[in-house]
């Protein structure tokens, strides 16, 4: 029985989802403030080979004799290197760039690959009550139980063949681990909503009027359950970008010389030098504060219009 | 971590030789020395030395320093890599150990210089006889020494020859066992018997240990201690500075199981301090024993009340940070103290910075097992290949990326400049040591290899490591070499290296420091290189495996000389053209101190500071 | 002077930038002890305005105008003041016992709470208030009740504990807002007794606000109608119900008499009309072998953690022959939807079967409904919005039954989608929009639509006008007469309003607790009860006596 | 209830079943050659055959587990299995020390870590929360949804590291001695200290934490604060601020409580990041250095044991929540 408050005062709510939703989400303020700082980090990784290029910086090349002083320190920002050097030498400023690169390649696919996964265990599991979700749920509680750190680290360990060598790309190494993680949140998120879904009476009218359960998954409760997934897939990306960023730091996720932002952080750490160069901590560590704060509005921001009293 | 693996050489020299020549001189001088003078040896006050040393003992200020007050010690590991005598086999692990066993010799630390504490002094022998043939030592031990901690009673004599037939246990390990196999007469033999005794049960070990005997140790009675080699060593006296001939009461160590946490807890200490408390992971108290003999330890003047090893600091950053503001006195397993760090301490001309030749050197091994079959493994059996890789190399960068000159010289030869039998010189010099691009592409054109070539690079994860990595990385590119670089965490690598089946082609983080200052030769030359010594892949913990015939002989050569400076020196060109391992460059020990240390001392068995002999005052 | 008076109230509603009006320029006044009933549909801004008048809308609602109760002007107040007025000189009555209930707290401390906020009362002192409250409100022993949880009480106890919240402090002024509207037809006249025998004895001024007349008809002195925020007339009750002046009010009038009034007027049953004369034509046929039959249905749940099972449906029988339409009424909780799912094949019986045309398709044991069968029986739910996939345009919903059962070609099921869509009296141009984008009798239609494109032997309407206002209500039960007639589909049209089933059914058959205490032609059962169970209901409908 | 609790109780039990057996299976994979790892350097052959019979690394994996859950490897004869009395966790060779027992001696720490920083960010998140929900879009709402953005997006181990520089280092470097830069004091040994130590590390999570908890208590306040039993408080009259905290909040808090017991489960099983900046001896530390060292029944015992809280607090948390709302009871 709709109340007046959601009957009358929400009126003007419906009218939100008679707009393209995109349009909606244009128009609100944290998703615009977001997609503006996404944007802008897209368009710097997008461009970090050209920034290279203007430079002649590449990002694993060392200028030790343009960019250290002669004990080896590196230089502040200056001309030729905006944001200074790292301890090798190399510009931070370019290496920078090519992290957002790392963590949006890892971030991504990592989010979107717990999606697919995560979505898949959740919608068989929710639909089919019984033994089914059973086995599916303790899986999932299973997945939910390891500690992420330390399994990632074993993992790593793992990812050793017979002559040591890795078996697969350590930075695909670290995607498949974090999704690894997060697939059980989507898991848990798609499993909830279909059993509500479930008893819903389109799905019983799509039952009467004879549609399979295949169709009724795909047709009937995958449209229902995906805008709300994908809103959680833009509040999980951030959290997955410091996930690698939190492998590199403690030395498991991309590996030395590749720039990642957790490493490039680890890095200035380790040898002190953000004390005299402090660019080398700061510009990867407002990189990935603007990224992530820039995913996080999104995502908040889309809550918004789907959701207004989030 | 930091593997100073060490080696042999007996003898001393003299405080104030730098030159190899001289060197030479006095290493055979003190050789004879030594036999005449079987007498005691008057304790040299290493205090006296203050102010001699530069920059770093102005701190020391005048006369001798005030005792008491607590030493801090910031670890940048969370736990003691070993405490056991018998397993301590890192700088870090010795220089606690120093404060806490004595030996029948010792050096007595140096406030100048590392490589200038190379005068051996009696410790708890107050006296020994050598044989007119040089093979068998008498030692005379020094009356009324207790030991402190879980056990009170006099040291004996028959308390060193257990802790010699401990070397063996399989559940123990001497690392540097092959010293002590050409030590001792019978104890290879012993060994192999020993080895038969399944691990993981202690009493399974004593009842070995109590029914087997070494024929070269024995203890005639309790002040009497007598060790025979089957052959003549020059460095006999020197093997026995190490810590691993500390004497330890059975009835104690055999108690717990190898160096582990009850053993560390109940640790029978003959030294200077006991340990008062102990928990990994937070801290390490030691104290001073009440009313400890200075008279009969000339080596240890144990100025400080208390030492406090702080386990709690887990990165570089902190460790200095803690340092800076006062927090903490010294550090430990910090290799290299962070460039930024040592560059605020020279800007501020800081007295609590100190830096010392040590002849550590690091250096890049090659996988030449026969097990090894890649493509990169079977390239580097060539010379010019090898010669290859070392015009490539650009020492002067990695110098740089030590910390410039104060941290590190280029190398380019296997002896060190610490080291009896140096003679300074480059088989394959490169202008400004920046490495020759050029000259190594064409190298590997004539090797067969004119597209270049790709190796499997592991190297240690941590800071210092990494950056000598990447920087290779960056380097060796330019001559058409390419490193696949594989990140190994520093507590697996050496296993990983010895494991057969690993894959890897060179080893970037190889490193190491002297066992002990100036004829310790025996280490690389007469040890990890020599292939009757150490056949391929064992007695060293990066796994080299190389064979020479002619440095054989050399070495054996070398062994009972009386004048083994020359031999060596020739090893060395021989070897250093060979390339067994790339060398890069030789570090110099850099440390920073907080601005109560005061006394400041090195000592060349941990290269770096005495913590027996520096003293606190309060801060300035 | 009026105890209450609102004058030229407006209310908007901001969100981020964007504004809707809800109550444009609105006036009414209540005198002490007399009863102020406001009325219209959803939507129409009476809740609005109330809530306005007395501050209690969320702070992004704007509110104009005035509202002086006892002299001073609430809109004016601050909310310290306001609040001491709330509770203690006006008590309130919502809509939804449950949801307006703390669902976390006993219902003695939300009474109690009521004092409290006002008054320091000692604690034994204030659980006697309560415990009288309880006893006043006519909550049978209170002593044992005072610490349940909302959860533990019905619906009509809940309202009880409201109305016993509301009148804690002796009120001058109880703001009633459709407090009956979610209670089934007994429950709401016990209500409305209470309530009038509390005003009574307290001399309380009610504002009452519904959306049905007919309810209000039995307790209000003045009647305000209202339509999209505003008033459209208001007169005293005696005059308005007697000549309604503005045509929306007599359209409401209207809608509330025509289910009503078709009870009570006694239609000969000779006097066929031609639909009905077919229909009997048909029925008599299919005495022998009725078009569908529910057989001794029996149906019990195991309900987790408690031993003994609930027991939903008892030994329930009946026929239903071709082009009838047979309605099934009870309270809630009756078995009435029960019953629907099984008869749609969407839920199994623990006892007895259902059979199409002698074909037995639903019984213990089956796993799902015979492919063959499935189009045969199509069900329309309550829930217009629940019943459509909100993320599928009305297209693609209408398609799906073509798509799952024919193999006809995509340019065929178009046409005959666009035909359906005629059909239900809806224009083409839906074809295109999502659920959300319709209104509810919009909706309904659409899910109609779909229930009929096959072209079922049965349609099972599960209360499928309860949610409509009363003005679609009957264009809906007036879609169903003519599908009935052009299509031949049989309806079992279940519905806990007598009204409605009185003006659309040939036949009924009364539930209560899970079993058939009467069944038979309308007329007859409405007319002339045999149970006990279908007198109360029937004597439960507001407005019988009085006006309507 | 009592259905539930055991519906539940044999559901964790099943979880952490399977996350022994695979985290067995892993650690066996994932530590090739594990004798040589544990082995003292430069040990021999025979020293390494010896620690691979006394780990049974030669037998094959089925018997391995069932060594490890029903004696452990034995040392000094002493069974120290999962299904012995008591249980034991197995016997860290690099440690020399029973996994059990270290394990013990860290959790104080991660206890202390853990339980602190819960305190700290539930407090000021509700506070946050409830300021914000009360008025929403204010600026108010704004700051401390600015703030909470921030504390979201900054990772723990930037936090922790310029906590660490500049309310230490800086700080100290004028004589401000506050803040201790790393380390553990016992709270039996002097609470005062034990504070001061847990003060930075308290703050680093907090800090995150709190730009998780703030939002969900907002968000869930402002559902609560529009439905009707709201309504019905503020029209008895009810104060607002009993309307927050007495109605709301008690209404809002089980998806709080709920998402709280995870992260404080999370927690538990290692604060790995701060426990490593600050120096912490806790089981994050321990379970780190494990993992990277190859001390793998070290790692099998802090997985399962973070398994085991993450379990247990899903247990209790269920249990709360269920309490708490009596149509579940």
């Amino acid at each position: 029985m709709s109340d007046l408050l959601t009957a009358e005062a929400y009126a003007e709510e419906a009218d939100v989802r008679r707009f393209p939703v995109l349009r909606a989400i244009l128009a609100e303020r944290s998703a615009r403030t977001g997609l503006i700082l996404v944007g802008v980090v897209v368009l710097a990784a997008l461009l970090a080979p050209v920034a290279a290029a203007l430079t002649g910086h590449g990002p694993d090349q060392q200028f030790r004799s343009e960019a250290l002083a002669e004990n080896g320190l590196p230089i502040g920002p200056s001309a030729h290197f905006l944001l200074g050097a790292d301890g090798n030498g190399r510009d931070v400023l370019v290496r920078t760039l090519y992290g957002a690169r790392i963590s949006l390649l890892v971030g991504i696919p990592a989010t979107t690959l717990a999606l697919v996964a995560g979505t898949a265990v959740g919608l068989v599991a929710g639909f089919f009550p019984g033994r089914t979700d059973r086995l599916l749920s303790l899986g999932t509680d299973v997945a939910l139980s390891f500690p992420f750190v330390v399994t990632a680290l074993s993992l790593v360990a793992l990812n050793r063949g017979g002559d040591g060598e890795p078996v697969v790309d350590p930075v695909l190494l670290v995607v498949l681990v974090i999704s690894l993680f997060a697939w059980t949140y989507f898991a848990r998120l798609t499993r909830g909503l279909v059993v509500v879904l479930r008893n819903r009476p389109f799905v019983e009218a799509a039952l009467s009027i004879g549609v399979s359960r295949r169709r009724l998954i795909v047709r009937e409760i995958l449209p229902n359950v995906l805008p709300v997934v994908a809103v959680y897939w833009a509040v999980q990306l951030p959290v997955n970008i410091l996930a690698e960023a939190t492998l590199s730091f403690l030395g498991v996720g991309v590996q030395a010389p590749t720039a990642s932002w957790g490493n490039m952080i680890a890095e200035a750490q380790r040898s002190s030098l953000y004390q005299v160069q402090p660019w080398f901590l700061l510009g990867p560590g407002i990189a990935m504060f603007v990224t992530v704060l820039g995913f996080n509005a999104i995502g908040s921001g889309i809550r918004n219009v789907l959701d207004p009293q989030g | 971590m930091k593997n100073s693996v060490r080696k042999t050489t007996i003898m001393k020299k003299t405080p104030r030789e730098r030159r190899p020549l001289l060197s030479l001189l006095a290493a055979s001088a003190c050789a004879a020395l030594l036999a005449a003078c079987a007498g005691p040896v008057p304790p040299d006050n290493p205090g006296a030395n203050g102010g001699t040393g530069g920059g770093a003992s102005d701190a020391a200020g005048g006369g001798a320093p005030a005792a008491g007050g607590t030493l801090r010690i910031a670890s940048l590991q969370s736990d003691l890599d070993a405490l056991d005598p018998l397993t301590g086999y890192s700088t870090d692990s010795w220089e606690i150990i120093r404060a806490l066993t004595r030996q029948l010799v010792t050096y007595p630390g140096s406030a100048k210089d590392i490589k200038d504490d190379t005068t051996l002094v009696p410790d708890l022998a107050k006296s020994w006889d050598v044989s007119k043939d040089g093979k068998t030592y008498t030692f005379h031990l020094r009356d009324g020494i207790r030991y402190s901690g879980s056990s009170t009673r006099e040291i004996v004599a028959g308390d060193f020859v257990y802790a010699i037939k401990r070397f063996c246990d399989p559940n123990k390990q001497v690392a540097a066992i092959n010293y002590f196999q050409l030590a001792f007469s019978g104890f290879r033999d012993y060994c192999e018997k020993f080895a038969k005794v399944p691990p993981g049960d202690p009493a399974k070990s004593k009842a070995f240990i109590d029914s087997h005997d070494i024929p070269g140790v024995s203890a005639p009675d309790d002040k009497t201690l007598v060790l025979r080699s089957d052959t003549k060593n020059y460095d006999f006296l020197s093997i026995l500075s190490m810590n691993f001939v500390s004497p330890l009461p059975e009835e104690v160590a055999a108690k717990y199981v190898g160096d582990s946490l009850e053993f560390r807890k109940n640790y029978p200490s003959s030294g200077p301090y006991q340990i008062a408390s102990y928990e990994p992971g937070r801290s390490l108290v030691l104290k001073k024993v009440p009313g400890y003999d200075h008279a009969g330890d000339p080596a240890r003047k144990a100025y400080v009340d208390e030492i406090v090893v702080d386990f709690t600091t887990n990165s570089e950053d902190a460790v200095v940070q803690k340092i800076q503001s006062g927090d903490a006195d010294l550090s430990l397993y910090l290799d290299v103290p962070p460039l930024s760090t040592i560059q605020q301490y020279q800007a501020s001309n800081s007295p609590y910075l100190h830096s010392s030749d040590s002849g550590a050197a690091n250096f890049i091994t090659i996988n030449a097992r026969p097990e090894a079959t890649s493509p990169g493994a079977e390239a580097l059996r060539k010379l010019k290949v090898r010669q290859a890789l070392a015009y490539a190399v650009n020492k002067a960068n990695l110098v740089q990326a030590q910390g410039g000159k104060i941290a590190a010289r280029p190398l380019g030869q296997i002896i060190t400049s610490t080291i009896l039998g140096h003679q300074d010189f480059d088989p394959y010099p490169t202008p400004g040591n920046a490495g020759d691009p050029e000259k190594a592409k064409q190298l590997l054109a004539e090797a067969g290899y004119p597209n270049g070539l790709k190796l499997d690079a592991v190297y240690r994860v941590n800071a210092q490591f990494e950056t000598i990595a990447v920087t290779l990385k960056a380097d060796l590119a330019r001559a058409g070499i390419e490193l696949n670089l594989i990140p190994v965490p520093p507590a697996q690598s050496s296993a990983y290296l010895q494991d057969p089946k690993s894959r890897w082609d060179v080893f970037l983080s190889a490193s190491f420091a002297p066992d002990w200052q100036g004829p310790s030769t025996r280490m690389l030359l007469g040890g990890w290189l020599d292939s009757d010594a150490a056949p391929c892949g064992t007695g060293n913990v990066h796994a080299i495996c190389y064979d020479n015939p002619e440095l054989n002989k050399l070495a054996a050569k070398a062994f009972p000389s009386d004048d083994p400076g020359p031999v060596w020196a020739e090893a060395d060109r021989l070897v250093s053209a060979d390339l067994p391992w790339i060398p890069l460059f030789e570090k110099r020990k850099v440390a920073i101190t907080s601005d109560r240390v005061r006394n400041w001392t090195w000592s060349s068995l941990a290269t770096q500071a005495d913590i027996t002999n520096i003293a606190v005052g309060p801060a300035r | 002077m009026a105890l209450f008076s609102v004058e030229d109230l407006r209310v908007t509603f901001g969100r981020r930038g964007r504004t809707t009006t809800a109550v444009r320029g609105v006036s009414f006044a209540v005198e002490p002890g007399r009863t102020l009933a406001l009325v219209g549909e959803s939507g129409s801004g009476k809740s609005v305005s109330l809530l306005g008048a007395t501050g209690l809308l969320p702070s992004r609602a704007e509110v104009r105008g005035s509202a002086l109760f006892r002299g001073a002007d609430l809109t004016r107040l601050s909310p310290a003041r306001l609040r001491a007025i709330r509770g203690r000189h006006i008590g309130f009555v919502f809509q939804d016992p449950l949801s307006n209930l703390h669902p976390l707290k006993t219902i003695g401390a939300q009474i109690g709470e009521a004092v409290t906020a006002h008054e320091r009362v000692g604690r034994a002192a204030l659980r006697r208030r309560v415990l009288d409250l309880l006893g006043e409100v006519g909550i049978k022993d209170p002593e044992r009740r005072i610490d349940d949880h909302p959860h533990q009480f019905s619906g009509g106890m809940r309202q009880r504990a409201m109305i016993a919240m509301a009148i804690a402090l002796n009120p001058e002024l109880i703001i009633a807002d459709e407090p009956t509207t979610a209670l089934d037809v007994t429950v709401q006249a016990s209500i409305l007794r209470l309530l009038r025998r509390l005003q009574e004895a307290h001399g309380t001024a009610l504002i009452f606000v519904s959306h049905d007349l007919a309810v209000v008809s039995d307790i209000a002195d003045d009647v305000v109608v209202m339509r999209d925020g505003e008033v459209v007339e208001a007169a005293p009750a005696a005059e308005l119900y007697a000549a309604p002046r503005h045509a929306y009010t007599q359209a409401l009038l209207g809608a509330a008499r025509h289910g009503r009034a078709l009870v009570r007027s006694p239609e000969p049953p000779e006097s066929e009309q031609p639909g009905q004369q077919s229909e009997r034509q048909s029925g008599q046929r299919a005495e022998s072998a009725p078009l569908l039959r529910a057989s001794a249905l029996h149906m019990s749940y195991r309900r987790p953690g408690r031993k003994e099972s609930f027991t939903a449906l008892t030994d329930v029988s009946f026929d239903l022959r071709e082009r009838e339409i047979v309605g099934l009424v009870g309270e809630s909780g009756s078995g009435k939807s029960t019953i629907g799912r099984i008869v749609a094949g969407l839920a199994r019986p623990t006892a007895g079967s259902v059979s199409l045309r002698g074909e037995v398709y639903n019984a213990p044991g089956d796993v799902r409904l015979p492919k063959s069968l499935r189009p045969a029986v199509q069900v329309v739910f309550q829930d217009p919005y629940g019943s459509l996939n909100p993320r599928r345009t009305v297209a693609a919903t209408l398609a799906e039954p073509f798509v799952v059962n024919t193999d006809l070609p995509a340019a065929e099921i178009r046409a005959r989608v666009e035909a359906l869509v005629a059909r239900v009296e809806l224009p083409q141009s839906v074809l295109h929009r999502l659920p959300a984008q319709l209104s509810g009798g919009q909706r309904q239609r659409v899910a109609i639509a779909r229930a009929v494109a096959l072209e079922p032997s049965v349609v099972v309407a599960d209360e499928p006008v309860s949610a409509l206002d009363i003005t679609t209500q009957t264009q809906i039960v007036a879609l169903i007469r003519r599908l009935r007639a052009e299509l031949g589909t049989s309806f079992l049209f279940i519905s806990h309003d007598l009204g409605v089933v009185a003006d659309l059914c040939e036949r009924v058959v009364v539930l209560n607790q899970g079993r058939v205490v009467e069944q038979g032609p309308v007329h007859r059962v409405f007319d002339d009860p045999r149970d006990p169970y279908t007198r109360e209901l029937l004597d439960s409908i507001p407005g019988r006596v009085a006006h309507v | 209830m009592r259905r539930h609790i055991a519906g539940h109780a044999a559901r964790a039990l099943a979880t952490l079943l399977a996350v022994l057996v695979i985290t067995f299976a892993m650690t066996r994979v994932a530590y090739r050659n594990p004798a040589a790892v544990l082995a003292p350097r430069n040990a021999t052959q025979e020293t390494l055959d010896g620690i691979t019979r006394a780990l049974r690394l030669d037998e094959p994996w089925y018997l391995q587990l069932w060594h490890y859950l029903y004696r452990g490897p034995d040392i000094q004869g002493a069974p120290m299995g999962l299904f012995n009395w008591p249980p034991a966790l197995g016997y860290s060779f690099r440690q020399q020390r029973p996994v059990t027992e270290l394990i013990l001696s860290k959790i104080p720490v991660t206890l202390s870590l853990a339980l602190g920083a819960l305190v700290i960010w539930m407090t000021l998140s509700i506070l946050f929360g409830v300021a914000a929900a009360r008025r929403p879009d204010s600026w108010v709402d704004r700051i401390l949804s600015a703030l909470s953005y921030a504390g979201l997006s900054v990772p723990t181990f930037l936090t922790g590291i310029l906590l660490s520089y500049f309310l230490y280092f800086t700080l100290s470097t004028y004589g401000i001695r506050w803040f201790p830069s790393s380390g553990y004091v016992g709270i039996t040994e002097n609470p005062f200290e034990w504070a001061r130590h847990l003060a930075l590390p308290w703050l680093t999570i907090a800090v995150a934490e709190i730009g998780i908890f703030q939002r969900v208590v907002r968000a869930n306040m402002l559902d609560v604060l529009g439905s009707d039993y709201i309504r019905t408080a503020r029209a008895k009259g009810v104060t607002e601020r009993r309307v927050h905290f007495g109605h709301a909040l008690s209404a809002a808090l089980n998806p709080i409580i709920t998402l709280g017991g995870l992260e404080l489960a999370a927690l538990m099983g290692g604060a790995i990041v701060t426990e490593q900046i600050f120096g912490l001896d806790g089981v994050g530390r321990l379970a780190v250095e494990a993992a990277v060292g190859g001390d793998f029944p070290v790692v099998i015992g802090t997985t399962i044991l973070a398994a085991a809280i993450f379990v247990v607090s899903t247990f209790a948390v269920d249990v709360v929540t269920r309490l708490r709302d009596p149509a579940a009871r």
